[in-house]
This record gives structure tokens, C-alpha cells and sequence, in this order.
């Protein structure tokens, strides 16, 4: 079955990719989410946003969860690629992705791939403003 | 026994990893980790959760540690 | 606000050129959706699908629906493109796809441009098989 | 009084448009239209559903049509 997962950590994402990546004949949907940097977080304009990882570990767990995605739904190819590194304003900073028979199954698996990867994945994310760096979520 | 540490467990520390003290006892379970670590590093305490992996997998606080096991501190994750 | 929505009817799509398309410096997530042709429907081998339009229409229709999802969210981009003609199997026949700030936004309002898509804008899609053709959906 | 005629309605029409013969009464509804088509044409009454777009907007039964109304059979949409 792991031929139709494709996990990764890259430094660099490129989005025209994934489509042909999810392509397949049985399919007829493929939902992609995308997730960049944005230029504002509550009101506070962001320099850039910076992406450490341990990446044993998060290799793991994206797997588990393209695993889990594929026992929940029929799905004929699913991605996962996040990326390490400072990331600029618009830059994307992962992909995730699924193809399925009808269209119910690759939006509900889309949503769970990003909804899961941010609640597991040792992935942390530092916000780089003017005068501060804050690493997100950390304090309550 | 040594401990990997990322994110804002690192800059607390200052340090991507820390080595246990060969002559103090070193912890048995993932517990006994945190509560060192938070005890050296008062600000890990701080945090909005803190987890540990031990061989790359999340480790529950019963989970015991060896010498040779791959630790990691995992600090509030925040990808995507 | 038009600058923001992409509505076109094409005879060939272009997936790789979408996300550009998409990507704004305020959007923290891009979700778009692929519709392609399936080998097969109901255990029949599909050879191709056609596609004919009531374009003016057809465009209007498309508009109506992306006004409609930029009310619903808040959304800074839109895109809305479906092609017409024959497309063979794996071929994409459409895409829509939505940016936004949060990921809840341009999840759903990329499912319901498909979905709305799907009931209101005048395409018609015929299946050909090896010995037969069909109109989809027209008989109960 | 033209109407255009795409996908299966095509298909049962033989044409890509159908011409109201001038010397019958002209439909003066979207009502009274289809009628006319599903009497000359009974495959359309076979239909899942059947619309009517007057100036390429969905029309309602009791919307006007005249000559120079750019109008349309819509047959059940399947795009996407």
C-alpha cells in the first residue's frame, strides 16, 4: 500500500507537483490544501516564519496519519510534505493532498491530514515579527 | 542519557540537547525525565504542555527510560 | 471585489497554474479541488467523457456562486474553471478553489463552489462507453 | 421565437435549436413553453428535471417569454 503515500520534509515546496502526484485513474477528486505564511497574525505584521522539526519522529507520525486517512476513507493516493526552514511572506509551508472515487472521501481526508498533522507532528513553528520571535502555541 | 530538545525546549536550555549528570541516578520513566528537566529548568514548567519521545514514538509517563534510548523533549507542536 | 474571482470556461485546464492563482500574501490557506475523469462508473470502463455548455450562461451561473461563497467567507481569492469537450480518462475537468486566512474558510467554501457547481451551472456531461452513450443524471 | 436546446435535449430535438412554427400560437410563458416542447417532443417529459433559461438566467413557470427572449431548454446539469 505505501507506494500511494508519498511523505516528506523538504526544505523547499513546490506546489505544481502535487497534482500529478494525486492523479489516478480511479479518481475523480482530488482536494489539496495548501498552508503559506501570512503577512498578519492578530494584527501584527510577520517578517517570516521559521520551521524546526525533528524529523525521525515527524516522518513517523505523518505516516501514521496518512495510515489512519486511508483506513477511514478509500483513497487512492495521498501526500503529505511539510517544510523546514525560514519561510517568507506567501511562501508555502505545507501540502497536503488525497484523490478518491467521488469527492466526500478526498475533502474529508484533507481535513483531517491538516487538522491532524498540526495536533502531532514535531514540527515547531517560530513567529519572526520586527522586534520579537515567538515560538507559537508554546504558553498558554 | 541524553535528551534531544527543539523549538522552545532548546532555547530554554540553550542547547539542542542535555546529558544527564552520569553521577546523580538517573530517571526510570518518562515522569521521572520531566520532573528533572523541569526541576533543572524551571521554565519547561511553563509551557503549555510538554511531551516525550522516547525511540521516536510519544511515550507515556509510565514509559520507562534506558540509557541508549533515543529521548526527546516535544515542546507544544505548531506545524502548518 | 472582481479582481479577487477567476471564472472561465476552457477547453484544456491547466492544474499546475492554480495555485498561483490562488496564493495571496493574507491567506494562510489554499484548499482547491480537482474533478477528473474515473476509469469507471458503476463497474463500467468509462472511454471518455464529453462535456457541452450554455456558456453565457454557464459563466453567469459560475459568478452567482463565487459572489455567493465570498459573502459567505472571507475569502481573497476565488477560482471557478471548468472545461468542455472530450476528456479522457484521468483528464482534470474542473477546478475550483478558494484562499483565505484560516483553513475553515477556504475548506468550505471550496466544497460548496463544487458542490453548488454541480447543481446549478449549466454543463452536461456525457459518459461514452465502448458500445453506448449516456447523458449523466438526465433520466430519473 | 427561438429556443436552444443543448446536452439530451439536443440529442431528442435533433437540433441545436428549435423554431416555434409562425403560424401557431406562440407559448406566452415559461409554462406554456414547455408544454409546447414536451407536446411535440414527448422524450423531454422523460427528463429528471427540465428548466427553462430566459436571457441565460433560470426562469420561473410563470416568467414571460417573447420573441427576441434568447431562451433555452435546460436539461439536468452534470458538471464537475
Amino acid at each position: 500500500m505505501n507506494h500511494i503515500k508519498k511523505i516528506e520534509i523538504v526544505d523547499q515546496i513546490d506546489v505544481s507537483q502535487v497534482y500529478d502526484e494525486l492523479s489516478h485513474a480511479n479518481s475523480g477528486g482530488v482536494c489539496v490544501f495548501v498552508g503559506s505564511v501570512r503577512e498578519f497574525t492578530q494584527n501584527e505584521q510577520v517578517v517570516a516564519l521559521e520551521f524546526e522539526t525533528y524529523k525521525a519522529m515527524a516522518l513517523k507520525e505523518m505516516a501514521k496519519i496518512a495510515d489512519e486517512a486511508c483506513e477511514k476513507w478509500q483513497l487512492n493516493k495521498v501526500v503529505i510534505r511539510h517544510a523546514v526552514g525560514r519561510k517568507e511572506v506567501q511562501e508555502p509551508v505545507v501540502v497536503v493532498g488525497a484523490s478518491s472515487g467521488h469527492r466526500d472521501g478526498c475533502f474529508e481526508a484533507c481535513r483531517f491530514l491538516i487538522d491532524t498533522l498540526k495536533d502531532t507532528v514535531p514540527i515547531w513553528k517560530k513567529e519572526i515579527f520586527k522586534n520579537k520571535e515567538v515560538w507559537v502555541s508554546s504558553t498558554p | 542519557m541524553e535528551v534531544l530538545l527543539f523549538g522552545i525546549a532548546k532555547d530554554i536550555v540553550g542547547s539542542s540537547s542535555y546529558r544527564f549528570n552520569d553521577k546523580e541516578p538517573k530517571p526510570l520513566t518518562v515522569k521521572e525525565l520531566k520532573g528533572k528537566m523541569r526541576q533543572a529548568f524551571p521554565e519547561l514548567g511553563k509551557l503549555s504542555s510538554l511531551a516525550v519521545a522516547v525511540n521516536s514514538e510519544y511515550a507515556e509517563d509510565h514509559t520507562s527510560v534506558v540509557s541508549g534510548d533515543e529521548i526527546a523533549l516535544i515542546p507544544p507542536v505548531s506545524g502548518g
